[in-house]
């Protein structure tokens, strides 16, 4: 932010334009930027989701569109739903149907602000980074809610309502797992977050010590979990509730939460690598050229390995769900915090 | 247990409702008399020599113009006039229906076959439903593809045609109707077509495959 | 799930806990276009939130009345129809009406017929639980063993369409014998080499990725449970009926063919991971029973008699006399059956097909109450129901 | 308790191996055809679309009666000596490739050729018309036949005197050529 703003002041001069509109420049053309990020990553992940399906069942995926393995499948995917007529159901209620999608896709936008791609580069330096990103990406449920409801369709209304319980209750493990690493920072900004994590691959979070190793698991675990994908793909199971909420959605709409649940993954494995597995530091500290690079590659892997546990186990059930995540995950976690506290308390970081 | 034994059991429990026994053909198998029949059915599953406690099969049968020697009128397939209407006879069943059942039973690994036959005007037979309860769906099915009632049955409803189809389509005189809510049901007579295709079919290796 | 139970603490649906709100159950239609319900069965559920207080499955949407078209073909052209009763195991489908014709005709079946038979149904019956593991795997979200069981099954298909021509739908025996014989030498080697990969790597693979697989076992270990008593009584048979303890299978007890020939045990469900007759059970006695239909195959094939394979001249027509008989046969999904009138002619008087699955399906009326929706498609799905065969 | 921590480390291996399995397929190479491009070649009995060779057909209708769905329409006119065949179409709405017709010829005429994707448009395009119009009619009769240089049938050679029981039976019959 802080380099972008000089460098607006310097084109136009000190006098020519007031604080607030060299504010408002700036955030917009971040804004921006991370729109275009979002689009990006939401079109090579379709492609890419598709060639890993493909090549974990021992098929080829994509090959018919573009030259060379069918590059521009996403490409094509996108103008056909675009293309698509834009239906609404007759009684639907056509406030909310139209309005739900907007909102799951700004809950996912809106958390891309803290990510801390690199050390100057950060569209919003907030101090509550870390506290923000969960705050916001809670939106996404009152849109799936809109959603399921407004579309009239029972089926919409069962996914809806799996969906809203799922992603309410593993925002806490979620949450609590973050929490040793904040205790080690001290604070909850991401890029303090990152820049505690200096030094080699040993000084990330992740081998820190094996509470933190946990959390980590229950990190991603809960993970999966919040962007409805993998073993817990409940709301929008093919096999029994047809598409979940979004049954009923078509055109531009639907490709509005196409464009969510891609964006949700990438955003939910990049706050993986920046609080586990040390942001932009490379594993060797020698290697630190490229920040943004390392920390988009471990976002990158961290999204691999969310997908190639979707295509390998099966669908858990709702109660399942529930069962897992308050009686397993949650107590799991709330050990980590307490283990953490005390195993810094024993090597005497903390204080910091 | 030998099949004539479970015959004389048989008789000797329902008396004179067991019709006759007639073991020449292939398979041997009972008369029993209609109103006689759920209660044959449960002396067959509960007395512990016989022990019947699987019903195989229960076939519903149109005996109309069944002659040993296959001169019987017993077809009754009409299709499509040349004018894709489907074909009409005056042709109207007499003979009368039956039903049979296919006994096991999986202790004593004997079968048994028992038959009813009843008239074509009252096509009524008790319901075994409460001795095998997978009767239910086999007489649901007889209702619907025969026309033969099974009282005490407690939702015979069609089982495979729809609920309102006119007409029992196994009888050996069934019609099929000119239209179903409108629809017009007539197989379309292909035979005079004067278009004669691009490329008939090769008779060498698959095309375009190689190696 | 004992049904009782779950009406007692979920009771919203019947009496008006809160006054003034009136609560009442939700009509559901599951089909006939749904994803889970393996072909075009429609189920009419009425469920309280997720649990379903009343299934009424609704039949007849693939209806052809095969039975009055019989009457109407004598009985070697309605061979063909028969594939199209169970189409993932049409082999099965067509030794069991080719049986029942034998049975009233007084012919011998050369024994080499009746082997070509027992390998062709068995490898039927191989592809047609391949599909069952697959689409089960699906219905519980886990797309990757279907991709793995279709690729096994290709391979089966190559190897009946070397046979018998067809690649699903055959027309391959004939009442009074088989219509090919083998069609080269090198047909009986790759049979056998595919039958010892498929024993030795693929069933373990799918073992472990989906048989022992915790979350598989917690959806299916405990669910929709059907008792021996049950079983019996809606006339299941075939792995429903193994699954909930029944040591019976045809092919063993009411022995036709060559089967009294080979010796392959029977597997039933033990209730290792819940309780007896649970759908983990049926669907674990699919998957030892590929191992078994493999010993067959390899036994029949070791002991391939020579000879022709068959005993009515395929131009001559095919004479039944008069009489009446019904005749079982294990396919993949159970006891198919045929009772059939023949009044001397060349076309059948009547002709009744028993399908396993026609029975099979009646349990869900009883055991679906009660259970969750998600559990009703896993109970579905451990049916292993072809509606081809249900609605004729 | 023991069954809580039981249960989950469970779950972590079976998972575990599982993806263990997935991950071994990622560099196998996958088994799938790139279908217009590569093409399975099908066995020799693969039964595909029937095709009838009109020279040597003689109209005799034989398999026009096999067939279950009688999909066979053959018309021909005058009687015994100058009987012609006008028409021999086979209707693919209706034939349902049970391949009995090939069984029943005399003169091997119609056989299963290896053709399987023909997709049309309109439905009436797929009664295939075997015979030209305006292309000589096929006579039916032996003798005219032999009169007009058509392929006759070779006369079966005498059986003799006592039938061999069908030991070796024609195994390899009719279906199986091409």
């Amino acid at each position: 932010m802080e380099i972008l703003t000089d460098l607006i002041r310097s084109w136009f001069g000190p006098d020519k334009m007031s604080d607030q509109a060299v504010f408002i420049t700036v955030a917009s053309t971040m804004a921006t930027i991370m729109f275009i990020v979002m689009a990006l990553c939401a079109l090579i992940f379709t492609w890419a989701e598709r060639k890993v399906a493909g090549f974990i069942q021992s098929r080829y995926g994509p090959m018919r569109t573009g030259r060379w393995h069918g590059w521009a499948q996403a490409v094509a995917d996108m103008l056909k739903i675009l293309g698509k007529e834009d239906i609404i159901p007759a009684e639907a209620n056509r406030f909310f149907f139209s309005f739900a999608p907007i909102l799951v896709l700004l809950g996912s936008l809106l958390a891309w602000a803290a990510i801390p791609w690199s050390p100057g580069f950060v569209s919003a330096d907030l101090d509550l980074g870390l506290f923000y990103i969960f705050a916001v990406s809670s939106l996404v449920i009152v849109g799936l809610l809109m959603a399921g409801w407004s579309s009239n369709n029972k089926w919409a209304l069962y996914g809806a309502a799996r969906g809203a319980a799922q992603m309410i209750s593993y925002e806490i493990p979620l949450a609590l797992a973050c929490i040793p690493v904040v205790m080690y920072t001290g604070s909850l900004n991401t890029t303090d977050i990152v820049i505690a994590q200096q030094g080699g691959m040993l000084n990330w979070f992740v081998f820190r010590n094996p509470f933190l190793f946990v959390a980590f698991i229950m990190y991603f675990i809960a993970s999966i979990a919040e962007t409805n994908r993998g073993p817990f793909d409940m709301p929008e199971t093919e096999s029994e509730l047809v598409a979940g909420y979004h049954t009923e959605y078509t055109g531009m709409r639907f490709a509005f939460f196409f464009l969510s649940e891609y964006a949700n993954l990438f955003l939910v494995s990049l706050i993986a690598a920046m609080v586990f597995l040390g942001g932009w530091w490379a594993p060797i500290p020698g290697l630190d050229f490229a920040p943004a690079l390392t920390f988009i590659i471990k976002g990158v892997l961290m999204v691999l390995l969310n997908m190639w546990v979707r295509w390998t186990l099966p669908r858990v059930r709702v109660d399942q769900l529930m069962h897992l995540c308050w009686k397993v995950m949650i107590p799991i976690s709330l050990i980590c915090v307490v283990g953490a506290g005390i195993w810094m308390m024993l090597s005497g970081q903390a204080g910091a | 247990m030998e099949q004539k034994a479970i015959y004389e059991l048989l008789a000797g429990k329902i008396g004179a409702a067991a019709l006759g026994f007639n073991d020449e053909g292939v398979e041997s198998y009972a008369e029993v008399a209609p109103e006689k029949i759920a209660e044959a059915a449960l002396f067959l599953r509960d007395e512990e020599q016989l022990g019947f406690n699987q019903l195989m099969c229960l076939s519903g049968i149109d005996w109309d113009g069944f002659d040993e020697n296959g001169k019987g009128k017993s077809v009754a397939i009409l299709g499509y006039s040349a004018d894709g209407k489907p074909e009409t006879s005056d042709r109207v069943g007499e003979g009368d229906l039956g039903v049979a059942y296919s006994l096991y039973s999986h202790e004593k690994k004997h079968k048994f076959t028992m038959r009813v036959r009843v008239s074509r005007e009252r096509a009524v037979v008790p319901t075994v439903i409460d001795v095998w309860s997978t009767a239910g769906w086999h007489e649901r099915e007889a209702w619907d593809l025969l026309g033969i009632r099974f009282e005490g049955h407690p939702d015979l409803r069609r089982m495979l045609l729809e609920e309102d189809w006119v007409g029992h389509p196994l009888r050996k005189d069934y019609q099929m109707p000119g239209q179903w809510e409108q629809v017009p049901l007539e197989g379309k007579d292909m035979t005079a077509s004067p278009f004669t295709p691009t490329s008939t079919p090769t008779t060498g290796p698959t095309p375009g495959a190689e190696g | 799930m004992a049904t009782e139970e779950t009406k007692m603490n979920s009771g919203w649906a019947d009496q008006d806990q809160v006054p003034g709100i009136k609560s009442e159950l939700m009509e559901l239609n599951m089909g006939p276009q749904h994803p889970a319900t393996h072909g075009v069965l429609r189920l009419l559920l009425e469920t309280d939130g997720e649990i379903v207080y009343k299934v009424t499955p609704v039949l007849g949407y693939l209806h052809r009345c095969a039975e009055k078209i019989a009457e109407g073909i004598n009985y070697k052209q309605w061979v063909i129809y028969t594939d199209r009763f169970d189409y993932l195991a049409p082999m099965c489908c067509n030794h069991a009406y080719v049986t029942a014709v034998e049975k009233l005709m007084d012919v011998e079946v050369p024994e080499r017929a009746e082997h070509l038979r027992v390998v062709a149904a068995e490898l039927s019956r191989i592809a047609s639980h391949l599909i069952a593991l697959a689409t089960f795997g699906l219905d519980m979200g886990a797309w990757t063993p279907l991709l793995y069981c279709f690729r096994e099954r290709e391979v089966i298909l190559d190897l009946l369409e070397r046979i018998a021509g067809g690649r699903m739908l055959y027309n391959y025996m004939v009442p009074g014998g088989v219509r090919y014989d083998v069609p080269d030498e090198r047909w009986v080697s790759d049979v056998l080499e595919f039958i010892t990969m498929l024993e030795t790597k693929k069933i373990k693979d799918y073992n472990q990725l989906l048989s022992y697989n915790k979350i598989f076992i917690g959806r299916l270990g405990n669910v929709a449970v059907i008792s021996k008593q049950d079983a019996f009584d809606y006339g299941c048979t075939g792995p429903v009926l193994r699954g909930s303890g029944v040591k019976f299978d045809c092919r063993k007890d009411d022995p036709y063919s060559v089967y009294h020939k080979f010796d392959f045990d029977v597997p039933v469900g033990m209730g290792e991971m819940g309780t007896v007759g649970d759908c983990w059970d049926r669907y674990m006695v699919r998957v030892r029973e590929i191992e078994e239909a493999c010993k067959i195959v390899r036994q029949a094939l070791d002991s391939l008699p020579g000879g022709s394979c068959q005993a009515i001249e395929l131009k001559k027509p095919v004479k039944v006399p008069a009489g009446a008989a019904y005749s079982r046969t294990e396919s993949a999904k159970g006891e198919m059956g045929h009772y059939i009138i023949s009044d001397g002619g060349q076309t059948p008087f009547r002709n009744k097909v028993r399908s396993p699955s026609f029975c099979n399906l009646q349990v869900i009326e009883k055991v679906g109450v009660g259970q969750m929706v998600s559990d009703l498609v896993a109970f579905v799905g451990s049916l292993d129901i072809v509606l081809g065969e249900i609605d004729r | 308790m023991a069954q809580y921590f039981a249960d989950m480390y469970q779950a972590v291996s079976s998972a575990l191996i599982g993806m263990s399995i997935t991950i071994k397929h990622i560099w196998k190479k996958p088994v799938t055809l790139q279908y217009p491009d590569e093409r399975q070649v099908m066995s020799p009995r693969f039964r595909g679309f029937v095709h009838n060779d009109t020279k040597k057909c003689d109209g005799c209708g034989i398999c026009a009666k096999a067939c279950p769905v009688d999909c066979i329409y053959i018309e021909t006119e005058g009687k015994a000596k100058d009987r012609y065949m006008t028409r021999y179409a086979i209707d693919y709405n209706k034939c349902i490739w049970c391949s009995l017709c090939t069984e029943n010829c005399h003169a091997d005429s119609i056989t299963m050729s290896h053709d399987y994707d023909h997709s049309v448009y309109f439905r009436d395009t797929l009664v295939y018309e075997f015979m030209d119009p305006n292309e000589a009619k096929v006579p039916c009769h032996r003798i005219t036949r032999t009169e007009l240089g058509w392929w006759v049938e070779p006369k079966a050679e005498k059986k003799p005197v006592e039938k061999p029981a069908p030991e070796s039976g024609p195994s390899d019959d009719k279906g199986e050529d091409h």
